[in-house]
């Protein structure tokens, strides 16, 4: 397999609080190959857009990477400092947030945020950046966009907003796009819209995407592979197909029942009794015992790592584990 | 944009009116103009027939026709005190209180937002908290003894600037005096602007930080940072504009009270505005000054806030296509 | 012409008569010198009929010029007038011999004429100093030289009226429009008001009220050409900055001097602290005639018992109050007259050690052997040390049981009060323009009517003594004058209608190297100034 | 959601945690307990004034004019009493006299912020709850007062109370004239507040609930708008007692304020500064040292308050 372009090993991301420190991702791994786009699913709170900030190395104070690596095609960026990551960001790794209504900028118009974006990493001139920046809006489906590229924000539509900040997040061509719950705040009928330029042009320009959600149908719809967060611990990654059709981890399994429709979302995960552990009350073992339907007696003792399993997939369950399964 | 003007100057006047109404109300009740204009020499009778002559006699509602039908044609009468007409005397006086106010509001809002700044992006270094707690002496300490202090140290002790007046003035024009073309005039203007200043800095400051730290947290900060913009960009570009908007409002206002405050800040300098003439006019009982004064502040804040209304227009798009769509 | 009777009293030395010496100027003629002066208010305006108000003819005194001047002794000096008196045929009538050669500032030259027409223009309402003059009948210019001024009857003092009232041009006045005085109902500003013509040495160059008057020496004055050329004067309200403006350097004279700040200057390098008695007294007066007091809990009136007025005379303690409240610079006193005044003896001027126990007795006697509550009126921007000096007071009175509430606020509101009689008790100071008791008399003994008593506070009344205040005014027999006024304070002084307190003390201070005396009536003239 | 708080996880905690998390604050910050203890010891001293000081100077009767101006730990040159801070002009212990002077401005202080937020939270309830013109004409005056500066509407305030109260009374009303002003020109901001809650709370269920089974909304309301403004309503409170205790020293400058024989703090250094260039520097120093240690000390605080119950900033 050759290089990934994204390899995210052994993370770790802590809050220190005046009770002790939080351990909000835990020794998550996972890769992300050239021209991929990996799922990324989960409840509330297990860690997704957590990653996606330490990957950008965007982490809000005082949350920190506290151990880990994450390699950007070889390079290592977690360590960067400040100035090379801020180079990085936009430039390698563009980013798009959940509330188009929020993310811009009311000040100031498309162009002008449009334009700051391409000029701090492309060096072109002014008019060459609106040039880009008019076929990028057209690209990204905003009619008229020559004209409408001197609109400020609010007089956008949520949907076309959300694509003038796809526009953004792609202006400096990067080579990986973090898209984090992109169709959440958006009207049911354009989220398969907003879903389906993102992949197309993503796909167009060769970048990678990340594609943090609970709409497990989108996933299904867009992801190449998937990778299932449990309380900041990865329980499952592999292949969409293999992952949604066969489960492994019973918590997946649970998750995956409860995707007949497209617009059912995990968070509602009736199949599986209970809620997921505050990050301070994380049980012994595996963080997913208390729920389990197949718990049995080293879940409680032990945490299970990441095992590897045919195809592709990897699997953190006391369930796959031949050879210690007596213990 | 026409009818909200005329809307605002129909709400303005409103406002002016009841303004007058009060102050002139209030101020019958401050004491006897007679007894400050005489000597002690007059007799009870020539005290009673020079009130008679100044209308001190009629009834109140009559004495408030007669103020507000002169005023509307910008004659307030003449002073008790000075016997000079009044409008003349404050708009005398107007240049110096404005100057005073404008170099001290500028001085506040500067620094006000550079600090407000600072400690927001800096939070919890220790430069910024002794900002922080500095800058609260400035509201921790009345007014006139932080200027009588100045004077003290700066003219008494050091002698590098003086302790009172305007300095050299030249006209501009017909009737602006200022002391900002002069050096002795600029010198003058120091320690009143500080001391003026202090104050209003001291809030823009918090209001700059609080605003910053909220606009801070909003995704299009967030946003703006994962398209790799610099901190510069970030904080001055898109952070501070968005926080200006709301600071704007605020000091515009508070140049309505740097106006008010001025009053001891006059006082203590001997500033010659229209602050120390209104407290004197306060100790002499003269009303038509008094009156005039406060129907200036009246002016003063009503075109204060169409101007802040205006310039939030200019600031804010979001406001011009409101507004447009509601005319469509 | 003869002039008759020459005006003599005891303690004043009045002196009227034909000395033609000038007493301005003695020094050094003029080299540029400006002279920046500041004091804690400004002159009102610059009419010179409008206003009787000490700083107002401050700085008139300056521009115009009156007919007789006022040395720092109280005595007369000639200054328009060469002579005046009492004409021989005739006793209601002056004679003023009017000074020739006189110039004013617009080069016109002085002429009885102006004088007349001056002096009519003083009396006419709604001038400020009609009340001096109201004995007057008619004012005529005999000759060239010569003015007559007719009055209602015998009126031996009026010559002492006349010291601020001054002398301006009838032609510029007519061409101004303003052969009045400014009225204030008038609704408009009157031209006198910022713009001047006087004969006096210096010329008004700029005026800009409560911040900068600036007067440059007449070239073309009669008298001596003074040292000081150039006055720069500045109203200082705030007592701190009045005294850093000076220690800073950035004026050379202050006239208004806290006394706390007196001690300090006098120590500070460069600074000199000149001092000298105010013809000014301060005392407390009370409500002696009403049936009850509105501010006290009291069964009737306490005031109205002597015992009572005389307790409290025991309890106050001057000396204290002049030691500590005014450093020293004041002169404690009993007598309810400047020592200036004609009328001041020294035994209204003595005083005992307080005496608590003698005045514990006294209330008893006069039926408040538990005392009682009254509220204190004071000015707190009057007089020297007002707030501080009522408030020792209440200190003192609080010792026998007197329970004073203190009101201490801004003179406009003060004042009211004794001219309403809406108070029981108050503080009041009293400047003897006329150096003479009958004008103490008239307007704080007598009983409220008419012109009278105007800020009788008291209330009190007794016909006898009206009468007697009443025969003064016509009186040229000064001897026999005498003693009536002596005889009107006896019964004053044994009635104990005012509390004395004391003598104001005048301080000016100067940078070193200027000389200037303290004017007994608080009018420097910088015309006196000398150099070293 | 888009962040991870730890909070978001527990439904509810934050207001389990509220006590603690305050207290946890309060550890954390050293300027925080400095300005508390500087806060607490100026109120004790001041409450308990007539137990701490040596002598009364609100009683004229036991002042001696002689011993004035003595100066700090030094015998009066009369009468050769010693005083730790010195004597002022009348003779009084200038201890006693801050003592007794900070009771003043701490009352006027207290009761001015009691005054505005009583009138703010009322007022605030009332536009809120009712809305339409009554809500406009409110907001509207809100406005005329926001831009109405306080010192001036002080003045008036004061002038027109002149007029009304009777001489007699005016000494003793000066003092709850000045709260007036002071509280009259602070009232806003708690209105504000007051009526953004009510806005929001007024449309729940338990509101229509209580219109239904007969009781009065409005009181319903305040129970469960109060608990939820009380945050903002400290904040704006404590920063409104420095400035109540400030405001009134400015007007003591300006010659509307108690009377001089019973100062408060402001008074006192208005007093003071009379003698800056005199010598007598104890009769300014002292009571300015504490006025400020006590504007700044609560300034401090509410700063931190603020902080503290803003979780966003945390």
């Amino acid at each position: 397999m050759s290089q990934p372009l994204l390899s995210v090993r052994n993370l770790v991301v802590e809050f220190p609080t005046r009770r002790g420190i939080l351990r909000a991702l835990d020794h998550v791994s996972f890769d992300i190959a050239e021209g991929e786009v990996l799922g990324m699913v989960g409840e509330s709170g297990a860690g997704k857009s957590l990653t996606g900030a330490a990957i950008i190395g965007l982490l809000e104070p005082p949350g920190r990477v506290a151990s880990g690596e994450i390699w950007l095609r070889g390079e290592r960026i977690d360590t960067l400092p400040p100035e090379k990551m801020r180079r990085i960001r936009g430039r390698r790794i563009g980013m798009v947030f959940q509330d188009p209504l929020t993310s811009l900028n009311p000040l100031y118009t498309v162009a002008e945020q449009l334009i700051e974006t391409i000029r701090t990493h492309i060096d072109v001139s002014e008019k060459e950046a609106r040039k880009r920046a008019v076929a990028l809006l057209d690209r990204v489906g905003i009619p008229a966009a020559a004209r409408r590229i001197d609109d400020y924000p609010h007089h956008f539509s949520g949907g076309m907003r959300q694509r003038v900040v796809i526009a953004l997040a792609l202006a400096a061509e990067p080579e990986l796009v973090i898209a984090d719950e992109p169709t959440t705040a958006l009207d049911v009928s354009v989220q398969a819209q907003i879903i389906d330029v993102l992949k197309e042009i993503c796909a167009e320009r060769g970048a990678s995407v990340m594609l943090i959600t609970h709409d497990m149908g989108v996933i299904a719809e867009t992801a190449d592979r998937v990778a299932v967060l449990y309380a900041g611990r990865l329980a499952e990654i592999g292949p969409v197909r293999d992952v949604i059709q066969r489960a492994e981890h019973p918590y997946t399994a649970g998750l995956m029942g409860s995707i007949p429709t497209l617009t059912q979302t995990a968070d509602r995960l009736t199949q599986i009794p209970g809620s997921m552990p505050r990050l301070n009350a994380i049980p012994q073992g595996c963080a997913f015992n208390p729920r389990c339907p197949q718990v049995f007696e080293r879940c409680r003792i032990a945490r299970p790592d990441l095992i590897a399993r045919e195809g592709g997939r990897h699997v953190a369950c006391w369930l796959y584990d031949k050879e210690a399964s007596d213990v | 944009m026409i009818a909200f003007i005329l809307r605002r100057l129909v709400q303005s006047v409103i406002v002016m009116l009841a303004v007058a109404l009060v102050s002139f109300a209030l101020f019958r009740f401050v004491g006897d103009p007679i007894a400050s204009m005489v000597g002690q020499e007059v007799t009870l009778a020539e005290r009673a027939e020079i009130r008679e002559a100044l209308g001190l006699n009629d009834p109140f509602i009559v004495q408030f026709w007669n103020f507000i039908a002169r005023a509307a044609t910008g004659d307030f009468g003449i002073s008790y005190r000075l016997q000079q007409p009044v409008m003349e005397l404050i708009l005398s006086r107007l240049p110096a209180t404005l100057e005073l106010a404008l170099v001290s509001g500028i001085l506040a809002f500067a620094f006000g937002v550079g600090f407000g700044v600072y400690t927001a992006l800096r939070r919890g270094s220790w430069v910024s908290g002794t900002i922080m707690t500095v800058s609260l002496i400035g509201v921790s300490l009345p007014t006139f003894l932080i200027g009588v202090l100045l004077i003290w140290v700066f003219a008494v002790e050091l002698q590098w600037l003086p302790s009172f007046g305007r300095g050299e003035t030249v006209y501009i024009g017909n009737w602006w005096r200022t002391g900002l073309l002069t050096e002795s005039g600029r010198a003058s203007l120091i320690l009143p602007a500080i001391t003026l200043g202090l104050y209003q800095m001291t809030l823009i400051m918090r209001l700059v930080r609080a605003e910053m730290l909220e606009v801070l947290r909003t995704d299009y900060i967030k946003f703006a940072r994962a398209r790799g913009l610099s901190n510069r960009a970030v904080h001055f570009g898109h952070a501070l504009k968005n926080t200006l908007v709301p600071v704007i409002t605020i000091t515009g206002l508070q140049m309505g009270s740097i106006i008010a405050f001025s009053i001891i800040t006059e006082t203590v300098f001997q500033w010659p505005g229209v602050g120390a003439l209104f407290i004197r006019s306060v100790q002499f009982v003269d009303v038509p000054v008094m009156a005039a004064y406060l129907m200036l502040i009246a002016l003063v804040f009503v075109v204060i806030n169409l101007i802040v209304d205006l310039l939030y227009y200019a600031v804010d798009p979001r406001l011009r296509v409101d507004r447009a769509n509601a005319k469509s | 012409m003869r002039v008759k009777s020459i005006l003599r009293s005891s303690r004043t030395g009045l002196l009227a008569g034909v000395a033609a010496t000038a007493l301005v100027a003695s020094g050094i003629a003029a080299t540029a010198e400006t002279i920046r002066w500041a004091r804690v208010g400004d002159a009102l305006t610059m009419d010179p009929h409008s206003q009787n108000e000490g700083p107002t003819h401050t700085l008139n005194h300056h521009i115009y010029e009156t007919l007789v001047g006022r040395a720092d002794d109280g005595s007369l000096t000639p200054r328009l007038a060469t002579e005046w008196g009492i004409s021989d045929d005739d006793e209601t009538v002056w004679v003023f011999t009017i000074r020739e050669g006189v110039k004013f500032h617009d080069g016109s030259e002085m002429t009885v004429e102006d004088v007349v027409f001056s002096l009519d223009r003083a009396r006419t309402p709604p001038s400020g100093m009609a009340a001096l003059h109201a004995a007057v009948e008619e004012v005529t210019a005999v000759d060239d030289t010569t003015v007559h001024v007719r009055m209602a009857g015998p009126a031996p003092l009026y010559v002492q009226n006349l010291t601020n009232t001054f002398i301006m041009s009838k032609a510029w006045a007519e061409a101004n429009g303003v052969e009045t005085s400014p009225n204030f109902a008038a609704g408009e500003e009157a031209y006198s008001v910022r713009n001047t013509n006087g004969t006096g040495p210096y010329m008004l160059v700029e005026r800009d009220p409560e911040v900068r008057t600036v007067l440059q020496v007449f070239a073309d004055h009669w008298d001596d050409a003074p040292a000081v050329s150039e006055i720069i004067y500045t109203p200082i309200s705030e007592a701190a900055t009045r005294v850093a403006a000076l220690l800073s350097g950035e004026v050379d004279i202050v006239q208004d001097v806290p006394v706390q700040d007196i001690a300090r200057l006098e120590q500070t390098q460069g600074i000199r602290v000149v001092r000298g008695p105010e013809n000014r007294n301060i005392f407390f007066s009370y409500d002696m005639v009403s049936e009850s007091l509105a501010s006290s809990n009291a069964e009737g009136n306490p005031f109205a018992s002597p015992e009572v007025r005389e307790a409290m005379s025991l309890a106050i303690d001057r000396n204290a109050i002049q030691q500590v409240v005014m450093r020293g610079e004041s002169q404690p006193s009993a007598a309810p007259l400047p020592p200036f005044v004609n009328g001041w003896t020294e035994e209204m001027h003595a005083f005992g050690d307080p005496d608590l126990a003698r005045a514990g007795e006294l209330m008893a006697e006069g039926g408040y052997p538990n005392g009682f509550s009254v509220q204190l009126d004071c000015p707190n921007d009057r007089y020297l040390n007002d707030e501080a000096i009522c408030q020792a007071l209440v200190g003192m009175l609080a010792r026998i049981n007197i329970n004073v509430d203190l009101n201490a606020q801004t003179r406009s509101l003060h004042f009211p009060l004794i001219e309403n009689w809406e108070t029981d008790f108050y503080m009041l100071g009293w400047g003897v323009p006329t150096f003479d008791s009958q004008y103490v008399f008239d307007f704080l003994v007598h009983s409220r009517e008419g012109s009278y008593g105007a800020f009788n506070g008291a209330r009190y009344s007794n016909p006898e003594l009206d009468a007697k205040i009443e025969s003064l005014a016509t009186m040229t027999d000064l001897e026999a004058r005498d003693a009536v006024i002596a005889e009107i304070w006896d019964q004053v002084m044994e009635d104990r209608i005012f509390l004395n307190v004391h003598n104001q003390v005048l301080a000016y201070a100067m940078r070193d190297g200027i000389n200037l005396d303290v004017h007994p009536e608080n009018q420097p003239r910088m015309t006196t100034v000398t150099f070293d | 959601m888009t962040e991870f708080t730890p909070d978001e996880s527990r439904p509810n905690a934050l207001a389990r945690a509220w006590d603690s998390d305050i207290a946890y604050s309060f550890r954390r910050s050293p300027l925080a307990i400095i300005a508390a203890v500087v806060s607490l010891i100026i109120i004790l001293a001041a409450v308990f004034a007539p137990w701490i000081a040596p002598h009364d100077p609100f009683n004229p009767a036991t002042l001696n004019l002689m011993d004035g101006f003595t100066p700090p730990m030094e015998p009066n040159a009369f009468t050769g009493n010693v005083y730790w801070l010195g004597t002022d002009n009348q003779g009084r212990d200038v201890f006693s006299t801050i003592l007794f002077g900070a009771r003043i401005s701490l009352f006027v202080g207290f009761m001015a912020v009691l005054f505005a937020m009583v009138l703010g939270i009322t007022l605030g309830l009332i536009a809120g709850y009712r809305g339409g013109w009554v809500d406009s004409l409110l907001m509207r005056v809100a406005d005329v007062q926001l831009t109405f500066p306080s010192i001036l509407l002080a003045l008036l305030i004061f002038g027109v109370a002149r007029g009304f109260i009777p001489p007699a009374y005016r000494e003793a009303m000066a003092i709850w004239v000045l709260i007036v002003a002071i509280g009259l020109a602070e009232w806003v901001q708690y209105a504000r507040v007051v009526r953004g809650a009510t806005m929001v709370e007024k449309n729940k269920e338990y509101v229509q609930a209580a219109r239904v089974i007969g009781a009065h909304p409005a009181k319903i309301l305040l129970r469960h708008i109060l608990p939820n403004v009380m945050g903002p309503v400290l904040v704006i409170a404590t920063i409104g007692l420095a400035l109540a205790i400030i405001a009134e020293a400015t007007l003591s400058f300006l010659g509307v304020g108690v009377p001089p024989t019973q100062p408060s703090l402001g008074t006192l250094i208005r007093i003071g500064q009379g003698f800056l260039f005199s010598g007598e520097w104890w009769i300014l120093l002292f009571p300015s040292i504490t006025l400020l240690a006590l504007a700044l000390s609560v300034n401090l605080l509410g700063d931190w308050l603020r902080d503290a119950l803003n979780p966003r900033l945390r």
